[in-house]
């Protein structure tokens, strides 16, 4: 029994601190900061990760394997590790959770006991499904992170809730039985069900697929995680689930849980199925693209602002696959981060329009108008937040985006008209944002109810701010962020490629 | 000398016979000092067993599981008799029939 | 004579436990139980296991009954119960059914000799070394890095001692040497199985001859042998290439052309028997001479042909005659202890354990029991109802 | 004198510096403070401006590449070979820039202090002014296409921001402020995704966005040598520039020795082009960035609504700089346009048609400033054609002039609204107006014979539209001839077609220039004022008039910085074409203009025939009872001005094209496809629907029908059974022990059987 990795301590930290809170918290004031102090110190220890984070190795770190079920025919392991596709997923979840937990301090009236249980588990469970490198372990705590996050639109939702956690639950679910099925194949196949193993045996040909299985597999995979990005047609479920939920819900479902399918992409199918990756990544491009761009444009035939987010969550996802279907490293990376990017704009702009829903229960747009003259500083933030989710050089948004679009226009893989029409989205982020921006912040502040709304207090201020900062750093220091992956992504893009010289060699 | 003269069987008998001796004791005695004394006549037995056993596969497993018996029916007298002063302290009687407690 | 004595002492055993049952006086019959313990005690000298014998008569007759004892006197509980009144006059016959039916069973599978009906498990294998090393003093013997012989000199064997099977390096150094620091006079990898025993028998002539290491693998489970026994030779005698041994009497040849570092097991028949030593082919004058050798049924005899440095630094050829028979050892603390330390070291730390919680355990019962409330046993007869923290209630719609 | 380029990280500190502080203080500050804070950081830019221009002239124009300070490199990507820093690029070009923005920009601020007074968000709106100094000093200091970039959106935030600095303004000039703002916004966009995919392949292509690496110098290309400018540069000896740099090359240069190699291909990742189709595509693409930014044909249609903001960021932002940018640009990637015939072409093209369709739209304005915002447009016109016929010098050269007289006009403009409003506040006390009307002070028909009321506007307006006209000695007719004159050599010496179309288009352009700018003037000052309010009008306060004046000399003098070669006596007296020699160290393709006497006389005659003909048209009778515009009633014309005052229904077409299309479509897809089709039908009708029916069956007719039954059996039975067994615990321990015998016995009895069997003999 080697000593606990850094990476086990993180990821327990939330159920630690789930088991104090139901030890020693009684009130619900105390569960209300147990879990903000949970979430807290959670990040506080990931920022060690950075820290002992080595940039230099390319594989995985603080690795920890304990093996779990060992049967004659196969092993599971608990197995966790952070390596740099990883690693900003991890610290994103850290990040996001406290914000989220801080804004649902006023939202939240009732059963808060329950409401800050199911956030910390899920914070466990998302930590568990990042830093998971067994498949079962990844099934796992994929699956669990559907449970609170049901509970939480289903309980504390909106009118429509129950429709929605349900829809919620089952398409994600029914994606996820695919995967079920391929990750056993796959487990008694390579009699392990470790991820590094598995690839170990790919490369030594110790393990291979023939051509049709492995597409098969890529599919059965990628329908799971396509469900959960959600990549268009497969889209259905976001409105709902995100209309429905509570802010904080919001927050997380577009903070974190989306990345899951995206994460999975990149951690599953491309080094699994580098051949099958290959061949699909033109289709899964024009998905993306359209994505891309169905996405834009429908967010602005709506009306009610929290859809319109919802849908913009659409287009930008397209952008992240997109890159990582660029198979190039300069692609990978740029979907990464902008996956980082993403959880953070979106997951702002989710907590903004909590904001305004706290104060006018409704999120119609039309009910608002020149609310800058109303809430001054509430504006400005939000300002900034739309510009970094538009894209705006020097903020997030756009760091991301080009860098995918580099990749983009550079693959080998993905003709130039991919790149052509994602940049077209970038015209079309700017129409729907703007338009959202001016009907609501911009304009005469002409209805009454309007006219007395408070500004900012302590919670939102707060929850925002960090997010003010990050959409800076990330935009004016993404070399930063890329130091981390550099080393995997280059990695896994060899993997890839190598694997398909050497099919193209035979 | 070896184990020449006798062999294992007559032994294991030895200890059946023993045992059962025992098996008696502790259904019919209905004095809880005895029936402890006889589970430990019934463990006895069984140590014969096991090291005529070892004794024929010239293998020291055996006499380990003897001294474990023994080292486990030492803890188990210790409790037991605790048990029994506890139980007659509290009744003034070590007859295990007035002892169903966890009936009634 | 062995037999009869087994006879004597089980009719004792079968005669006090009977006592114990009947004797109405809970003292008497305690009494009777530590005669039961010393007999099976005895019983177990007879199995070769002493140190069980020891431990039986310290622990059960010593410790425990006295403990009983004593807790009969302190309740003064020698007749507060009737000796066989059941409850259930149906009771008794059942039992003393019960009682045959397990007896019939037993004596079934025991006459039948079918006690175990599987293969029984080979048991760890034995190992001794013997020195025969010409020129070399007394020796330190280390097997992987424990030390298995100390100081053996010239002729000598080490006692058999149970070790696990597998791969080691044997290496032998001068007495008192660190393995380690000093290099090695012998250095050898050898593979031990398990259901053998191993006389590892280190010959050669320093300087001359490489010094090295003859495996001569053998059965210690010799009860086959009803009236004959088990003979193992080996030769180490660098520069006689073949040798011969002769039954000087019948003159029959028991072994023939054993080479320099080889190793040969027969049968041989009991009886008093003079051995000799020739070179293979040639009758006159024998190398080395063993006269008048009493060879007992059931054993098992280790012959090495060697030559031995004298004073004079002259050249003997003797024949080290060893006996070769587990029983020194099986079942000597030494053994036990080893086993105990290697294959077993969890169970004994679990028991030890064990026997912690139960020391606890009593002080705290009787303590309990002792004091004035609250009462154990109230306690256990209506024990009180759980509270458990569960999560905050789930809410109704 | 090296080290003094290590400043220029400052350029951009210090507006960031001043926009921090009238951000977090600007409450507290008051308009005193915040008016200093703002103009001062802008002051101070210029002063490091300046300082980095006696630093280029005193290195013989050195270019230099500066890091950012704490701000290491950008993007990153070893893997990929992406190195983006953040690094600032000195060199004559950016210096020009520098000085313009932050020349004219400190001017504006002034100005501003006052034209904002009473302002309620007046420290937001020195916020916004700093953050745009701020971008734009990015947008032309960058020393990559990306940093440009940076800028580049940036200060169209700004313009945004400060378009829609009257969110809350019901109405404005034409449009509500925020959507003009919005409008401006996305239209930028458009261009901007033209130069976004431009800055791509340009990756693809070099491998890198950097202009020039540091230590690298542009490979001089110019036929005659430099001559040594006298004006600008104590003469020192100029140490010869390395043609070839070793090590790798910043774009531009890798392009040139491409270019001499020839032939080279490149590959992207599924296609392969040669180099020359590159460079087309590539600056095809930054052309839809320029025309975005530069409002040329066809995104032009931003900048006339982009007037809604305060006239201070008109004359700043939509006149002066940012709109500039494009041009900026298009001479910084000079190189890419020098070798790109047909860009060039296509260039000159939009520049001239720009120029005149703007300036014959301008004819038909009522608004002050929309008058303005036309010339604006008409004005960069003729720079981008000067960049499409390869007259980066001249480009550059007007851009300046025009920064400064362009700036004048807006602000005199700004000081007449100024002058109006007041007057209309005179006249109706402050509470909503008695008399009329439909009043609005930036509508020239309630003007007139303002001359009076507003002396210093006057006469500084007067020479602003003199220089705009081309008048000589105006700043306007030394550069408007440079372009006019480049433009035709380029037809008559390059044989280019687009150099002769762009001639006839930019005279015509002139002509309407100096046309509608003496309308303007005209309207605005001379006659009997129409309206109460013109009548009490009254002059700015001196904070506004002394911009005015300065920068009326500006745009009488600024023109000589580049005397063209050949003009009698002047270019004695100053040198020849100083601005061109100092702009040849950056810009490899800029060569000096010579002087035509011909074309100049002729152009300077057709500029003040057409103020002739406005006079004419715009007689003091006519003025005096002015309510429809002389050429609407007259019949020979009232179509052309019909057509000229909608615009030419240009934004109609787009609105009707492409706005509403896409709107209805964005309805269209989110209600109908994606809600009633795809999240209603399919998914609820067609998915959820069938699989509750049949959960229903399995519920009510399998489960509660069979299974449940039986279960219910079931647990009856345990129950019974339960209650039966229950009697067997008695509780005496003899029991048990008896059962746990009874089981052991059982257990070997079964083991046994097979012994006992044969032991019984059966």
């Amino acid at each position: 029994m080697e000593d606990i990795s850094l990476v086990t301590v993180v990821f327990m930290l939330p159920l630690v601190g789930l088991v104090l809170m139901l030890l020693f918290a009684r009130t619900e004031q105390g569960y209300r900061w147990g879990a903000l102090v949970t979430s807290l110190v959670t990040f506080g220890v990931s920022l060690l990760l950075l820290r002992n984070f080595d940039t230099g190795v390319s594989g995985l770190q603080m690795v920890q394997k304990v093996d779990w079920i060992t049967a004659d025919s196969f092993t599971i392991r608990y197995y966790v590790g952070v390596d740099g596709i990883s690693i900003w997923l991890v610290m994103l979840t850290t990040f996001i959770m406290p914000l989220a937990i801080l804004a649902s301090f006023n939202p939240i009236k009732d059963r808060v006991r329950l409401y800050y249980l199911f956030m910390v588990l899920m914070e466990w469970a998302m930590l568990g499904v990042f830093v998971a490198q067994d498949l079962f372990l990844f099934y796992i705590f994929w699956e669990v992170t559907l449970v609170p996050m049901y509970f939480l639109i289903g309980i504390w939702g909106a009118e429509d809730r129950i429709y929605a956690a349900v829809k919620f639950f089952l398409y994600t679910m029914a994606g996820s039985l695919l995967m079920l099925l391929a990750i056993l194949w796959l487990g008694n196949k390579a009699g392990t069900f470790s991820l590094p193993d598995i690839l170990a045996k790919l490369e030594t040909g110790e393990l291979s697929f023939s051509t049709n299985t492995a597409r098969w597999l890529f599919l059965a995979f990628g329908i799971a995680f396509a469900i959960k990005v959600p990549m268009w047609p497969l889209h259905s479920w976001l409105p709902d689930a995100h209309v429905q939920a509570p802010t904080a819900g919001s927050v997380i479902l577009a903070g974190v849980l989306l990345k899951m399918g995206t994460y999975g992409f990149v951690r599953f199918n491309l080094p699994l199925f580098p051949e099958a990756s290959k061949t699909f990544a033109p289709y899964v491009a024009v998905l993306a693209v359209i994505g891309i761009i169905y996405g834009a444009w429908v967010s602005y035939g709506q009306k009610d602002v929290k859809k319109l987010v919802a849908y913009s969550s659409i287009s930008h996802l397209g952008f992240v696959m997109l890159g990582l279907f660029a198979l190039n490293p300069a692609g990978i990376q740029g979907g990464i981060l902008q996956m980082v990017n993403h959880g953070i704009s979106t997951g702002g702009l989710f907590l903004l329009v909590g904001v305004l829903y706290e104060r006018r229960h409704t999120k119609l747009m039309s009910a608002f108008g020149g609310i800058w003259r109303a809430m001054p500083l509430y504006s400005g933030i939000a300002l900034v937040i739309v510009l970094s989710s538009m894209g705006l050089p020097g903020l997030n948004g756009f760091v991301g985006e080009f860098t995918i679009l580099l990749g983009s226009a550079g693959s080998s893989v993905l003709s130039w008209w991919f790149t052509f029409f994602a940049a077209i989205g970038i015209i079309l982020a700017a129409v729907y944002m703007l338009y959202m921006f001016n009907t609501v912040f911009m304009g005469a502040l002409d209805k009454e109810e309007n006219k007395r709304l408070p500004d900012l207090n302590w919670q939102e201020l707060w929850s925002l701010v960090p997010i003010l900062v990050m959409v800076f750093v990330i935009g004016l220091q993404a070399g930063y962020f890329f130091k981390f992956m550099d080393g995997s992504v280059q990695e896994l893009v060899d993997q890839v490629n190598t694997y398909v010289m050497t099919a193209a060699g035979q | 000398m070896g184990s020449s003269g006798v062999s294992i069987e007559l032994y294991v008998l030895l200890s059946a016979v023993l045992f059962i001796m025992g098996t008696i004791g502790v259904l019919l005695r209905r004095n809880a000092i005895l029936v402890f004394m006889s589970v430990e006549l019934m463990l006895n037995a069984a140590n014969l067993a096991l090291v005529a056993f070892a004794r024929q596969w010239a293998g020291g497993d055996g006499h380990l599981m003897v001294f474990f018996v023994m080292t486990v029916a030492a803890a188990e007298v210790a409790v037991g008799l605790a048990l029994i002063v506890a139980i007659f302290r509290t009744k003034k009687s070590i007859d295990i029939d007035n002892l169903h407690l966890f009936k009634e | 004579m062995e037999l009869t004595l087994f006879l004597i002492v089980g009719a004792i055993a079968i005669v006090s436990a009977a006592m114990m049952l009947i004797s109405e006086n809970a003292v008497y019959s305690a009494l009777f139980l530590i005669l039961n313990f010393a007999c099976i005690a005895f019983l177990f000298l007879m199995l070769h296991a002493p140190f069980l014998a020891m431990v039986q008569i310290t622990v059960y007759a010593g410790a425990i009954m006295v403990l009983f004892l004593f807790v009969i006197m302190l309740l003064g509980a020698e007749r507060v119960v009737p000796g066989f009144q059941p409850r259930f006059r149906w009771f008794t016959p059942i039992v003393v059914v019960l009682a045959l039916v397990f007896l019939v069973i037993a004596s079934i599978a025991v006459i039948n000799g079918e006690v175990d009906t599987t293969e029984p498990r080979k048991s760890q294998p034995y190992v001794r070394v013997v020195h025969v090393l010409d020129g070399a003093g007394t020796l330190d013997f280390y097997l992987g890095d424990q030390r298995v012989a100390q100081g053996l000199a010239f002729g000598q064997a080490s006692e058999y001692l149970q070790w696990r099977d597998g791969e080691y390096q044997l290496t032998a150094v001068e007495a008192g040497q660190d393995p380690q620091g000093a290099t090695p006079l012998l250095d050898q990898m050898i593979a031990l199985e398990k259901g053998k025993s191993y006389s590892l028998t280190a010959v050669g002539r320093l300087g001359e001859a490489a010094p090295q290491l003859v495996t001569a693998a053998h059965t210690l489970d010799y009860s086959d042998q009803k009236d004959g026994l088990r003979a193992v030779v080996v030769n180490a005698l660098p520069d006689r290439l073949r040798v011969d041994l002769r039954d000087m009497d019948t003159n029959e040849t028991l072994v023939g052309a054993l080479r320099y570092g080889e190793t040969r097991e027969f049968q041989l028949s009991k009886g008093v028997r003079s051995l000799a030593l020739y070179p293979t082919g040639s009758q006159r004058t024998p190398i080395a001479e063993l006269p008048e050798q009493e060879l007992e049924a059931n054993t098992l005899v280790l012959w090495v042909f060697a030559e031995q440095r004298q004073p004079d630094n002259s050249f003997r050829d003797v024949i080290v005659n060893l006996r070769a028979d587990a029983t020194t050892t099986f079942g000597s603390p030494t053994h036990i202890g080893r086993l105990l330390l290697s294959n077993y070291v969890l169970p004994f730390q679990l028991v030890g354990l064990l026997l912690l919680v139960a020391m606890i355990g009593a002080i705290v019962l009787t303590h309990e029991a002792l004091g004035p409330r609250p009462r154990l046993v109230r306690r256990l007869a209506n024990p009180p109802a759980v509270v458990s923290q569960t999560a905050p209630t789930e809410p109704s719609k | 004198m090296e080290n003094f380029f290590n400043l220029v990280p400052l350029v951009v500190l210090i507006p960031l510096a001043g926009m921090l502080i009238n951000l977090f203080a600007g409450k507290h500050l008051g308009e005193r403070g915040v008016g200093i804070v703002g103009a001062g950081a802008s002051a101070l830019t210029f002063f490091v401006a300046v300082l980095l221009w006696i630093a280029q002239v005193n290195t013989g124009y050195k270019a230099a590449v500066v890091d950012m300070p704490l701000l290491a490199d950008w993007i990153t990507i070893p893997s990929a070979n992406v190195t983006i820093p953040w690094a600032f690029r000195v060199d004559t070009l950016s210096v020009t820039m520098m000085l313009v923005v932050t020349g004219v920009g400190t001017l504006i601020h002034i100005y501003a202090i006052g034209y904002m007074h009473g302002d309620e968000r007046f420290p937001r709106f020195f916020v916004y002014m700093n953050m745009f100094l701020l971008f734009m000093l990015i947008l032309v200091t960058g020393n990559n296409f990306l940093m440009m970039f940076v800028g580049w959106e940036g200060v169209g935030l700004c313009s945004y921001l400060l378009i829609g600095f009257w969110f809350d303004k019901p109405k404005g000039v034409g449009w509500r402020n925020s959507d003009a703002a919005r409008k401006a916004f996305i239209v930028n966009r458009v261009g901007d995704f033209g130069l976004v995919l431009g800055v791509l392949i340009t990756f693809w292509t070099f491998g890198t966005l950097d202009f020039y690496h540091p230590g690298e110098e542009p490979i001089a290309h110019h036929a005659e040598a430099a001559e040594e400018p006298r004006l600008f540069v104590p003469p020192i000896p100029q140490e010869e520039k390395a043609h070839q740099p070793e090590g790798p090359l910043g774009v531009f240069n890798q392009a040139e020795v491409w270019l001499e190699e020839g032939g080279h291909k490149v590959d992207f990742g599924m296609v392969s082009l040669s180099f020359e189709t590159t460079l087309t595509l590539i600056t095809l693409l930054f052309l839809l960035g320029a025309t975005g930014k530069s409002a040329q044909i066809p995104l032009f249609v931003w900048l006339p609504d982009a007037m809604a903001g305060p006239t201070p960021v008109s004359a700043l932002i939509h006149a002066a700089t940012m709109v500039t940018a494009g041009v900026y640009m298009m001479v910084r990637a000079n190189v890419f346009y020098h070798a790109a015939e047909l860009t060039s072409f296509v260039v000159a093209v939009i520049g001239a048609t720009t120029a005149l369709v703007a300036g014959f739209i301008a004819v038909g304005q009522w608004d002050i400033k929309r008058v303005l915002a036309y010339s604006t447009v008409s004005q960069l016109g003729f720079m981008v054609a000067a960049v499409g016929v390869g007259a980066y010098a001249a480009a550059m050269f007007h851009l300046v002039t025009h920064a400064c007289f362009k700036a004048l006009l807006f602000l005199g403009s700004g000081s007449v609204i100024h002058g109006m409003e007041h007057g209309h506040h005179h006249v109706t006390h402050g509470h909503p107006s008695h008399l009329d009307d439909d009043f609005d002070p930036q509508d020239m028909r309630f003007m007139g014979g303002l001359k009076e009321r507003m002396p210093v506007t006057y006469w500084t307006y007067l020479f602003g539209t003199l220089a705009l006209a081309g008048i000589i000695p105006f700043a306007g007719f030394w550069s408007k001839d440079e372009i006019l004159l480049d433009s035709l050599k380029a037809g008559v010496n390059k044989g280019l077609l687009g150099g002769y179309i762009a001639f006839v288009l930019l005279l015509t352009a002139a002509a309407f220039t100096a046309f509608y700018m003496w309308r303007q003037v005209s309207l605005i000052f001379l006659g009997k004022p129409r309206h109460a309010a013109a009548a009490h009008a009254e002059e700015s306060a001196r904070v506004m008039t002394v911009p005015l004046i300065i920068l009326a000399a500006l745009s009488l003098l600024i023109g000589f910085i580049n005397v063209p070669g050949g003009f009698p006596i002047l270019d004695w007296i100053l040198g020849k074409h100083q601005f061109t020699s100092f702009l040849e160290h950056s810009v490899t393709y800029a060569h000096a203009g010579t002087f035509n006497f011909l074309l100049a006389t002729f152009a300077v005659l057709l500029a003040l025939g057409a103020i002739y003909l406005a006079r004419s048209v715009y007689s003091e009778p006519v003025l005096a009872t002015l309510r429809r515009d002389p050429l609407e009633v007259d019949p020979r014309t009232q179509r052309g001005f019909a057509l000229a005052n909608a615009k030419l229904y240009w934004d109609e077409f787009y609105f009707t094209y492409i706005v509403y299309p896409y709107r209805n479509a964005a309805y269209w897809l989110a209600q109908e496809v994606d809600w009633r089709f795809w999240h209603d039908y399919v998914h609820n009708r067609l998915i959820r629907d069938p699989f509750n029916a049949a959960t229903a069956v399995l519920t009510w007719r399998v489960d509660k029908g069979l299974i449940d039954r039986a279960f219910d059996g079931l647990g009856w039975l345990t129950r019974r059974v339960g209650q039966r067994l229950r009697t067997i615990q008695t509780g005496y321990v003899h029991m048990y022990a008896l059962s746990v015998l009874f089981g052991a016995l059982l257990v070997m009895f079964l083991i046994l059987v097979p012994l006992i069997r044969d032991w019984l003999g059966l």
